[in-house]
C-alpha cells in the first residue's frame, strides 16, 4: 500500500465519527510512528478542514511527533509524586546513559527520551512508560533492564 | 477629513429585541439582551481596555485586560465574555483592576520589541495605546527573559508583512481568517508560551491565505502590516469611497498621507461589506497610478496614423464636428454610444442623455449586454423590476442557499464570506454548476447537493425543480393565490412529464433522485434563497433561465422577505447602476420603455429635446449595422469591446468600417486600436459620484485625488454635448443625481446629501421608502402580481460532435478581474500568472495530455493554446478556463450564439477539441505569436 | 448557422425556437411583440425585407411574426 | 477441585510485574498438579502490596503481596493455593485494617470482581441503579441525584444534580454526556483504577445520566497516558453492547444511548472541561470562555453533561440505594464519599475511599504509614499540581471542600502527594510555574506569559537578585494569575507557589545559583 492509501485507510476507519481528527492522527501515528508533514494536506482535505486547522492541532498535542521515534521510546514521569521519590535522578541517569536529552532521539535511533507529567502510577513511583508499557518503582538499574529488554524485543 | 477611526465596541452587536438596563460606573445604560458588558460600557462612552476584543469578531476572552468588577459576583470577570444582566452594577476602574491591567501589560511588554519610535505601527498600535491607557510605567520582569524577539519576518506576501516578533498572540488574525473570511488559513501553532500565529506551518504565500486582508485589519500591532505603510508611513487622512471591482460594491476608507494613497481599508459601516474586503479591493489599486495610463486627449485622422496629443478643446470640438458630419451624411441614427459599467451612475447618465438628447436617437447600450441583460429582462417580466430582490445581509437569514452558475468565492469573495458564515451556522447549500467550485467542498463548508449538470441545460434543471414542487404538493398555495398570476397555465406546462427529473436526467446528466431531493430541500426549507451568476445568463436561454428561477421562487413563496429571493451576483461594480441609468436602447432611466408616451413627455420636458419612441440598436446590432454601412460613429465609454465582445473578427470589421470611433478609457486598449479619438478617463480614485451594487445599493464614490487627466469624465461628455449644440450645464455630479432623482420615481429620494447622511441607499427610495428598500416585493410585486412565465427548455444549437467532442465553459479566479486590464497591472499577477485549461484526468489521458502540457484548444470558430491542468473538479467531457490574460485568447473559440431575448452571448457553452501541442512554445515565442494574432486572439468575456 | 445568414434572420429564427412549444398563432404574436419592444426599426425593416425576398430562410413562426410586426 | 486465584490487571499492578506473576502462577500450579483459575481483577487499591495475589479459600480471599514472579514457586511450594503461610501472606484482604476503615461506594466492586465479566457485575449489584432510573423516569432521576448532594469529583465540586437539570431543561434533539477521564493531576489515579477495575459501573452511570437529561450519545475522554484503561474500557463497551446495556434499546427500555471512547493526546489542559470539549471536537484543546456553559452550549454546541469519572461512577449506587442514603454520608456540604489517593513518598500508597471529613493526618500517617523513605514528612500537596502545599504541622485539616477552601487549599480530585524532608520547596514552586508553562493552552496572557515569568522570578529570588523586589513581583504575578486567568490552570497555579512561600519561606532564601 502506498502512503496515501495507508492514510486513507486510517481515515476511512473513522469516517462518520464526529470531530474525528484526533483519532485519525492517533491512527496515523500508530501506522507510521509519527505524523509526517506531508500527510497534513490529505487529512485536511478528507476531513474538510484547512491544513492550518490540522497543523494547529498536530502542534498542540505533545503526543504527535513530527519525526520518527527511536526503537525504544521512554516516557519518564516528572510530575510531583514521582519527583517526591527521585524521578529527577532517574532523568539524569537516562540522559547520561543514553546520550540524549529529554525530548530527543539518539543519533543511533535507539532511544527516544520524553517526559510526561503523570502516568497515574503515583503510589509506585518513579514511573515510566516504555514503548507504551507502564513500569513502577524504577531505579536506574531497573530502567536500564526495561530498556534493554524492549530493545532486544524490537530487534530480534 | 482627518484619519477616520471607527469606534470599536469590542464585541458584535446583539440582535435581541429585549432590552436590559445596567449601570456602568454609575451611568445607567440600556442595551439589547445578550450585549456584553464591554459593549454596554462602550455604548455609554466608557472604553474598557482591551486587546483581543474587537467588534467584528466574537468575544474570545484571552487578553484579560478588560476585567471588571460586578456587584455580587466573585472575582474579576472579563467584560467581553460576560453578558449584561438586568440591574447589574459594573465597575470598570478600581485600584484592583488598575493593578491587574498593569500586570497584564507588563507581561505583554516583557516579550515585545522596544522599538515603538521606529515601528511602522507607531501611532496606530493598540498595544501602545493600552500601555498608555492602563498607565504602565515599568516592566519589572526586565527584557532578558524568554521571548520571541528573534522570530523571522515573513515578507512573502506582495502586500503585507508578517513580523511574528511583534505578535501578542491575541488570535484576532486567526479568528478574522475563520469568522470573517471563512478561509481558516491561519492557526495558532504549538501551545503555552510557544503559541504563535502560523499560516499552517508555511509562508503566507505558500499557504491557503487568499490575501483578503482581514488579518491585517484585525491585527492590533505591527505584526501584520501593509507593506505600503511600512514604506510610506502612517496615513493621515481618510476619504470614504467605494471599490470599483466587482458588483459587491465594498465601502472603503482610502487612507492617504498627503495626497499619496497609502492603503485601502474596508469600512465597517459599509452596508455591502461590513468591514470586509478581498485581495482586489483591499490591495490591487496600483493600476490607478500605473505608468501605462494615458493622461492627455489624442486624435488621429485614420487609424493607421500615429496618435497626436491635443488639448481637451481640440479633442472635443474635433469629435463633435465629425459626429455631426456623419449624421448629416447618413442620418440621425448613424451614430451611438456605449456606456460603461465601470463608470459612475452620473457618468453613465450623461452618456445616455448625450445619445438620446444630443445625438437624437436611442442607440445607446452598455456592457451589461454581454453579462446580465437576461437578468434585467427575466426579472422585469416576472417580478416587474430589473433587479435582485434582496440585500446581502439577507443571506444570514437563509436556511437553504441555492447557487447556480456562480462561483462566489472567486467572483464575489466578500459576499461569499457572508454566505459561508451562514453555511457554517447550519444553512444547507445546493450548488448547480458543471464544475466543482470551491463552495461545493471547502474547509467547514459542504454542499448538501452538487448538481453537476451538462453546460447549457440550466432550464431543464430548473424546470425539473419546479416539476417536483408542483407535482409533489410543495407549492405555497396561499402565496401563489394572493400574490401571483398565470399560475394555472404555468403549472399545467411544468407538470408535463417532459419536465420531470427522470426525463431531464438524460439531458442534464443529473440523477433524478438528486434533483428531487434538492428541489424538496429548497421547497421545504423555510427560507430558501437563489444566488446566480453568469452561468445562468450567458446562455442561449439566459433570460428563460432567469424567469425559470423566478417561477420557482414564486411557486414556493420564496420572495418578499428576509432570507429568500432571486439574487443576481453582478459582475462589474456598476452593472446595476448603468442599467438603472437608462443604458439600454429600449429603456429610459428606471427601466421605462421608450414607447411610453407619458414617461417620454417627462424627460422631454426636462431635457428640452424630443425622444424617439422606438428602441435603438443594441451593441451587436450596432456592429451589424456598421458592416451594413448604416451605423458609422461610436462613442465608447470605458469598455473594451474589441476584446470583450464575441466574434472578434466581426467586431473589428465593424470598428474598421466606422468613420469615427471615440474611446474614453484609462489605458490604450484593444478598441483604441480602431479609434480616432482617445479621451483619457479617470480611475475610481478620481471619480466623484455613485456606484450601485448588486443589491441595488447606491454608494458614494468620493475623489481621493484630482483627475490626473485634468477633467472629470462627466464633464467631457457635457462639453461634447455642448459642442454638439446641446447644453448640459452641470457644475457638479450632485446636480446630475438630482436630475436623475427628479425624473426617476425609484430614485426620487436619492441625493448626495441623503447618501452622506444615510451612508448608502438601496433603491427604490422615495416617499414610500425614504431610507431605501433592502428587500423588494414585500407586500406585492412591483408589477402588481408576480407573473408565472412558462419556460420551455430549448437546447442550444451548440453541440458536441466527433470533431469537437468537449464542452468549454469559462469563469474567473479570485486574484484577477475580468480581462485583467487592472489586476494584471498590480502584484496580483503573482497568484495567477497565466490562464490554464482545466481538464478531467480521463479526458486528458485519452488525449495523451499530462499535467502542465501545452495544448491547443479549438472550436468551430477559432483556436488558441494554453497549459493544461488536470482536475477532477471538471466532469468528464467538460473543460474550463479563465479569461484574465489576453495572451490566452480564451474566447477566440467561443461562438456567436446568444440569448434569444437580449443577445447576451452564449459564452458558457462552446464545443471544442483539445490536443497536445506538437512542440511546446516557450514564453518568448508565445508573446510574439500573440502580438501577431492579437486582433483575432484577444477576445474575452466581460461580466 | 451559416456566417452569411443575415443577422436579423438569424436572430428571428433563434427567437422562434423559443416559442415552438406554443401554438403557431400565439407564438407569432409573442415574437412580433418581442421584436417591436426590443428591435431598432431598421432591423424590423430588414427582417421584413428578408421575409419578402427570402421567406425560406425564416422559420415559419418567425416568418409569420415578421408579417405581424409594424415597421 | 479448582482453586480461584486473583491477580490484578490494573496498570499499577502491571507496572510491577502482575502479568509475569499471573503467568508464573499458572505455570507453577500446573507443575504442582493443581487446577487453578486465574481471574484478573482490578486492584484493591493497596498499591504497596502490588502485585497482590488473592487466593479464594473457605476463610475468605487470602492475600499475598507484594508478589513477584520470582517469588511464585516458593509461594506455591508453601501452600499459597490453600491459603498457606508465607512471609508475603497478609491475611484475609477484606479484614485488613486499611481496608476495613474504608467506606467503599464507588470502589465497591473494584478489585473484587473481574472487571470485564457481566455476570460478576450483575452478581455484585450492577444495573440496579439503571433499572431503577428507567423505572422512575428522567425527572425523578435528576431529583435523586440532586437530593444525594453529589458534587463533581473533578475538583470544582459543582453539584451534579443542578448541572443535569440544566441540560435536561435545555431543549435540543441532540445532547451529549461526556465523561472527563483526563485525569492528569499528579497523585491521582482513582479514575484510572475505576475504569480498569469496574468499567461497567461507569457505563451504567453515563447511561443513567443520558437517560436523565435526554442525551443519546456519550463520549469518555481518556488520556493517552492510560493505554490500559483505554483498552479495558473499549472492551467493556463492546461487551455492554452485546449485553444490550448500550445501543438502540438499553435493557429493552427503548432508551437509545451510544458510547464512544476518545483518547487524549498529551495535554493536561484537556482535563479542563471546555478544552476537553474542544479536543473532543477534533480541535486544539484551547479553553473556551464561559458563558456559555457546556450544559447549554457544549460539545458541538449542543447541551452537554460533563462529569468526572467518579461523579458518574457514584450515580448507580445513588440510584440503587436512593439519594438519601448517599446524603447521609459526609459532612456539611461535602456529601457522600471521596476516593482519596495516597501518593508520592508514602509507605502505603493507594486509594482510600471514605466519607468526607477524615483528617489529612489520619490518611497520611495512620493509613499511609508515613513516608516511604522513613524520613519525616515535610510537605503534602493535596489536589494535584494546582493544589496547595501543606506543612507537616498542618495535617489536622479535615478533608472536605469547605475546610480546605478556608485553609486556602483545595481538595481537587483527592490526590495526596507526600514529600519527605529532603524536598526543596522553592524548586517545587518553580516546578509549579514550569508545569504551567509547559501545559498552558496558551490562550490567556496571565497563564501563557505569566508562568514563564514566574519561573524566571523564582530563579532570581533564589539567586539573590533584588530579593525583596522580586518577592513583591512574585506576589503581584500570583495575584494577576489568580484573578486574571481564563481558567483554573492559570488561576490555581499560584496555589502551590503561595503555599510554598508561606510555609517554607526559608527555602526561598538566596543560595548558590544552580547552573
Amino acid at each position: 500500500m502506498t502512503v496515501v492509501e495507508r492514510v486513507l485507510a486510517v481515515i476511512e476507519a473513522h469516517r462518520g465519527d464526529r470531530g474525528a481528527l484526533l483519532p485519525i492522527l492517533h491512527g496515523i501515528q500508530a501506522e507510521f510512528g509519527y505524523v509526517d508533514q506531508s500527510v497534513i494536506p490529505l487529512v485536511a482535505k478528507e476531513l474538510n478542514l484547512s491544513r492550518a486547522d490540522v497543523h494547529g492541532v498536530v502542534t498542540f498535542y505533545s503526543d504527535f511527533r513530527s519525526e520518527p521515534p527511536g526503537r525504544v521510546t521512554v516516557q519518564l514521569c516528572r510530575a510531583e509524586a514521582c519527583q517526591a521519590v527521585g524521578s529527577e535522578r532517574l532523568v539524569e541517569h537516562a540522559e547520561a546513559a543514553y546520550g540524549v536529552k529529554v525530548g530527543q532521539t539518539g543519533a543511533d535511533g535507539v532511544v527516544t527520551l520524553a517526559q510526561v507529567f503523570c502516568l497515574g502510577n503515583c503510589a509506585l513511583g518513579p514511573a515510566a512508560q516504555v514503548n507504551g508499557r507502564l513500569h513502577g518503582r524504577l531505579d536506574p538499574a531497573r530502567l536500564d533492564g526495561v530498556i534493554n529488554a524492549e530493545y532486544e524485543a524490537r530487534t530480534s | 477629513m482627518t484619519i477616520l477611526k471607527e469606534p470599536d465596541f469590542g464585541t458584535p452587536a446583539s440582535t435581541s429585541s429585549t432590552s436590559v438596563t445596567v449601570e456602568v460606573d454609575g451611568i445607567p445604560v440600556t442595551v439589547p439582551e445578550g450585549t456584553s458588558v464591554m459593549r454596554a460600557a462602550a455604548t455609554s462612552g466608557i472604553d474598557i481596555p482591551k486587546l483581543c476584543a474587537t467588534d467584528s469578531l466574537e468575544p474570545f476572552g484571552s487578553c484579560r485586560l478588560c476585567l471588571v468588577e460586578i456587584d455580587g459576583r466573585r472575582g474579576t470577570p472579563a467584560s467581553c465574555t460576560t453578558p449584561v444582566a438586568d440591574g447589574m452594577k459594573v465597575r470598570t476602574q478600581t485600584p484592583r483592576l488598575e493593578k491587574l491591567r498593569q500586570g497584564v501589560m507588563e507581561l505583554y511588554i516583557s516579550d515585545h520589541p522596544l522599538d515603538c519610535l521606529t515601528c511602522s505601527a507607531n501611532g496606530d498600535c493598540e498595544l501602545q495605546d493600552m500601555s498608555g491607557a492602563v498607565g504602565l510605567r515599568q516592566v519589572r520582569y526586565g527584557y532578558e527573559g524568554e521571548n520571541h524577539l528573534s522570530l523571522e519576518k515573513d515578507t512573502s506576501n506582495p502586500y503585507f508583512d508578517f513580523e511574528p516578533s511583534k505578535c501578542i498572540s491575541c488570535s484576532r488574525c486567526v479568528r478574522a481568517c475563520g469568522e470573517t473570511q471563512g478561509t481558516f488559513a491561519l492557526t495558532i501553532e504549538g501551545r503555552g508560551f510557544e503559541s504563535k500565529v502560523s499560516p499552517g506551518g508555511l509562508s503566507f504565500m505558500d499557504s491557503e491565505c487568499v490575501s483578503c486582508g482581514a488579518c491585517v485589519q484585525a491585527c492590533p500591532t505591527a505584526t501584520l502590516q501593509e507593506k505600503s505603510v511600512v514604506q510610506l508611513g502612517m496615513p493621515s487622512r481618510t476619504v470614504l469611497t467605494t471599490c470599483a471591482y466587482c458588483g459587491v460594491g465594498c465601502s472603503f476608507k482610502a487612507e492617504l498621507r498627503g495626497d499619496e494613497l497609502v492603503r485601502m481599508v474596508p469600512y465597517k459601516d459599509g452596508g455591502a461589506n461590513e468591514g470586509h474586503s478581498c485581495v482586489k479591493g483591499r490591495f490591487a489599486f496600483g493600476y490607478a497610478t500605473h505608468p501605462d495610463r494615458v493622461l492627455s486627449p489624442m486624435i488621429r485622422e485614420k487609424i493607421t496614423d500615429p496618435w497626436r496629443e491635443v488639448s481637451w478643446e481640440e479633442a472635443i470640438s474635433y469629435t463633435a464636428s465629425r459626429m455631426r458630419e456623419i449624421q448629416a451624411g447618413h442620418g440621425v441614427g448613424s451614430i451611438g454610444g456605449i456606456t460603461s459599467s465601470r463608470c459612475t451612475n452620473e457618468e453613465v447618465y450623461v452618456v445616455q442623455k448625450l445619445v438620446r438628447a444630443a445625438f437624437g436617437n436611442n442607440n445607446v447600450d452598455t456592457c451589461a449586454r454581454v453579462c446580465h441583460s437576461p437578468t434585467g429582462y427575466g426579472l422585469k417580466q416576472t417580478f416587474g423590476e430589473s433587479a435582485g430582490t434582496q440585500d446581502f445581509r439577507s443571506v444570514a437569514a437563509a436556511d437553504v442557499i441555492v447557487v447556480i452558475g456562480a462561483n462566489p468565492t472567486d467572483g464575489h469573495p466578500v459576499f461569499a464570506s457572508r454566505m459561508k458564515r451562514r453555511l457554517r451556522e447550519g444553512a444547507k447549500l445546493v450548488v448547480i454548476d458543471p464544475r466543482r467550485i470551491d463552495l461545493v467542498r471547502s474547509p467547514h463548508v459542504e454542499a448538501t447537493h452538487h448538481l453537476q449538470l451538462q453546460p447549457g441545460t440550466n432550464v431543464a434543471v430548473v424546470n425539473a425543480f419546479a416539476h417536483v414542487v408542483v407535482t409533489e404538493g410543495l407549492v405555497d398555495e396561499a402565496f401563489v393565490a394572493s400574490r401571483c398570476e398565470g399560475y394555472e397555465e404555468w403549472a399545467a406546462f411544468i407538470a408535463q412529464p417532459e419536465n420531470s427529473p427522470e426525463v431531464v436526467e438524460s439531458i442534464t446528466g443529473v440523477p433524478a433522485a438528486e434533483i428531487r431531493a434538492a428541489a424538496r430541500l429548497y421547497a421545504t426549507a423555510g427560507n430558501a434563497a437563489i444566488y446566480y451568476g453568469l452561468g445562468v445568463t450567458e446562455h442561449s436561454q439566459g433570460s428563460t433561465m432567469v424567469m425559470g428561477m423566478a417561477n420557482l421562487a414564486m411557486a414556493t413563496g420564496n420572495v418578499g422577505r428576509d432570507g429568500v429571493g432571486v439574487n443576481p451576483l453582478r459582475g462589474q461594480n456598476n452593472v446595476q447602476g448603468s442599467c438603472d441609468m437608462g443604458s439600454f436602447p429600449h429603456e429610459l432611466p428606471g427601466y421605462r420603455h421608450v414607447s411610453d408616451d407619458a414617461v417620454r413627455t417627462v424627460f422631454e420636458g426636462v431635457w428640452g429635446r424630443s425622444i424617439l419612441p422606438t428602441p435603438g440598436l443594441r451593441i451587436p446590432n450596432m456592429f451589424d449595422s456598421a458592416i451594413a454601412g448604416t451605423f458609422r460613429g461610436l462613442f465608447v465609454q470605458g469598455e473594451d469591446i474589441a476584446q470583450s465582445d464575441p466574434n472578434t473578427a466581426h467586431v473589428t470589421a465593424a470598428l474598421t468600417a466606422m468613420d469615427l470611433v471615440v474611446v474614453q478609457d484609462l489605458f490604450l486598449n484593444e478598441t483604441s486600436k480602431f479609434a480616432h479619438v482617445f479621451l483619457p478617463g479617470t480611475s475610481f480614485l478620481e471619480k466623484d459620484g455613485t456606484f450601485t451594487n448588486a443589491e441595488r445599493r447606491i454608494n458614494r464614490v468620493r475623489p481621493v485625488m484630482a483627475p490626473k487627466t485634468g477633467k472629470h469624465e462627466w464633464r467631457i461628455v457635457c462639453e461634447l454635448a455642448a459642442a454638439l449644440g446641446y447644453d448640459m450645464p452641470y457644475t457638479h455630479p450632485r446636480e446630475i443625481m438630482d436630475e436623475i432623482a427628479a425624473l426617476t420615481p425609484t430614485f426620487a429620494g436619492v441625493s448626495f446629501a441623503a447618501l452622506d447622511r444615510l451612508g448608502s441607499i438601496q433603491w427604490p427610495c422615495n416617499e414610500n421608502a425614504p431610507t431605501g428598500t433592502p428587500t423588494m416585493h414585500v407586500d406585492s410585486f412591483v408589477r402588481g402580481k408576480g407573473k408565472f412565465v412558462p419556460t420551455s427548455f430549448v437546447p442550444t444549437s451548440e453541440r458536441t460532435t466527433r470533431k469537437f467532442p468537449l464542452i468549454l465553459t469559462t469563469g474567473r479566479i479570485l486574484s484577477q478581474y475580468n480581462v485583467g486590464a487592472q489586476t494584471r497591472r498590480t502584484a496580483n499577477i503573482a497568484w495567477h500568472p497565466e490562464d490554464v485549461l482545466e481538464i478531467h484526468p480521463h479526458d486528458a489521458d485519452v488525449r495523451g495530455i499530462s499535467d502542465g502540457d501545452s495544448v491547443t484548444l479549438a472550436s468551430r470558430v477559432g483556436a488558441t493554446s494554453l497549459r493544461a491542468v488536470l482536475s477532477d473538479r471538471m466532469p468528464v467531457g467538460v473543460v474550463y478556463t479563465t479569461f484574465h490574460h489576453p495572451v490566452t485568447g480564451a474566447n477566440v473559440v467561443t461562438t456567436e450564439n446568444s440569448d434569444w431575448a437580449t443577445n447576451c452571448p452564449e459564452y458558457k457553452v462552446t464545443a471544442v477539441q483539445v490536443a497536445l501541442r506538437a512542440q511546446p512554445v516557450d514564453a518568448a515565442d508565445a508573446t510574439e505569436a500573440t502580438d501577431e494574432l492579437a486582433p483575432a486572439r484577444e477576445r474575452a468575456v466581460i461580466d | 448557422m451559416s456566417a452569411t445568414t443575415p443577422p436579423t434572420v438569424r436572430l428571428a429564427n433563434e427567437i422562434a425556437r423559443q416559442f415552438h412549444h406554443q401554438p403557431p398563432d400565439t407564438a407569432a404574436a409573442a415574437i412580433a411583440n418581442h421584436i417591436e419592444r426590443f428591435w431598432d426599426p431598421r432591423m424590423r425593416t430588414d427582417l421584413q425585407h428578408h421575409a419578402t425576398t427570402a421567406p425560406e430562410s425564416l422559420d415559419p413562426v418567425a416568418l409569420a411574426a415578421a408579417k405581424l410586426v409594424g415597421s | 477441585m479448582t482453586t480461584t486465584v486473583y491477580v490484578p490487571r490494573d496498570a499499577a499492578a502491571l507496572s510491577v510485574g502482575a502479568d509475569a506473576v499471573a503467568a508464573a502462577i499458572t505455570r507453577e500450579a500446573a507443575l504442582a498438579g493443581r487446577a487453578v483459575r486465574v481471574v484478573r481483577n482490578g486492584s484493591r487499591g493497596m498499591l504497596w502490596l502490588e502485585t497482590l495475589v488473592e487466593v479464594v479459600t473457605e476463610a475468605g480471599r487470602i492475600g499475598y503481596g507484594p508478589v513477584t514472579a520470582e517469588a511464585v514457586p516458593s509461594l506455591i511450594a508453601n501452600g499459597m493455593l490453600d491459603g498457606g503461610d508465607h512471609e508475603l501472606r497478609v491475611g484475609v484482604v477484606e479484614e485488613l485494617p486499611w481496608f476495613r476503615a474504608q467506606n467503599r461506594l464507588c470502589f465497591a466492586r473494584v478489585g473484587v470482581t473481574d472487571p470485564l465479566s457481566p455476570e460478576d457485575y450483575r452478581a455484585h449489584g450492577g444495573l440496579t441503579g439503571l433499572r431503577r432510573a428507567l423505572e422512575i423516569g428522567p425527572a425523578a432521576t435528576v431529583a435523586e441525584v440532586t437530593d444525594s448532594g453529589l458534587r463533581g469529583r473533578g475538583g470544582a465540586g459543582f453539584p451534579a444534580g443542578i448541572k443535569w437539570k440544566t441540560v435536561a431543561d435545555t431543549p435540543g434533539e441532540l445532547k451529549f454526556v461526556c465523561c472527563n477521564a483526563d485525569e492528569g493531576d499528579s497523585g491521582t489515579f482513582a479514575d484510572r483504577m475505576l475504569i480498569e477495575g469496574d468499567p461497567f459501573c461507569l457505563i451504567e452511570g453515563m447511561t443513567i445520566a443520558a437517560f436523565a437529561v435526554g442525551a443519546t450519545e456519550g463520549y469518555i475522554y481518556i488520556r493517552s497516558e492510560y493505554p490500559e484503561a483505554v483498552r479495558t474500557f473499549r472492551r467493556a463497551i463492546d461487551i455492554a453492547y452485546a449485553q444490550g446495556w448500550l445501543g438502540d434499546d438499553v435493557l429493552g427500555s427503548g432508551l437509545r444511548f451510544d458510547l464512544m471512547v476518545r483518547v487524549g493526546a498529551g495535554a493536561y489542559i484537556c482535563g479542563e472541561e471546555t478544552s476537553m470539549l474542544e479536543s473532543l471536537e477534533g480541535k486544539r484543546g484551547v479553553v473556551r470562555a464561559k458563558p456559555p456553559i457546556p450544559a447549554i452550549t457544549g460539545l458541538f454546541g449542543k447541551p452537554t453533561v460533563v462529569n468526572n469519572v467518579l461523579t458518574l461512577a457514584s450515580v448507580p449506587a445513588i440510584l440503587a440505594d436512593g439519594g438519601a442514603a448517599y446524603q447521609a454520608l459526609g459532612v456539611q456540604r461535602s456529601r457522600g464519599t471521596q476516593v482519596f489517593q495516597l501518593a508520592g513518598n508514602i509507605a502505603r500508597g493507594g486509594v482510600f475511599e471514605t466519607a468526607f471529613g477524615i483528617s489529612l493526618r489520619d490518611l497520611v500517617e495512620e493509613h499511609g504509614g508515613g513516608t516511604l523513605s522513613g524520613r519525616p514528612v515535610r510537605a503534602v500537596q493535596v489536589g494535584g499540581p494546582l493544589g496547595a502545599y501543606l506543612p507537616a504541622s498542618g495535617l489536622d485539616l479535615a478533608m472536605d471542600y469547605e475546610a480546605f477552601a478556608e485553609a486556602g487549599a483545595m481538595l481537587g480530585h483527592g490526590g495526596i502527594v507526600v514529600f519527605d524532608d529532603t524536598v526543596d520547596m522553592a524548586s517545587m514552586a518553580r516546578f509549579a510555574f514550569s508545569f504551567c508553562a509547559e501545559e498552558s493552552c496558551g490562550k490567556c496572557t496571565p497563564c501563557r506569559v505569566g508562568a514563564v515569568r514566574g519561573v524566571e522570578v523564582i530563579d532570581r529570588i533564589v539567586g539573590g537578585e533584588d530579593v525583596d523586589d522580586n518577592l513583591a513581583l512574585l506576589g503581584d504575578l500570583c495575584e494577576l494569575m489568580t484573578d486574571g486567568s481564563l481558567c483554573a490552570m492559570g488561576g490555581l497555579t499560584p496555589n502551590p507557589v503561595r503555599s510554598a512561600l508561606q510555609h517554607f519561606a526559608d527555602d526561598f532564601t538566596p543560595r548558590r545559583v544552580t547552573p
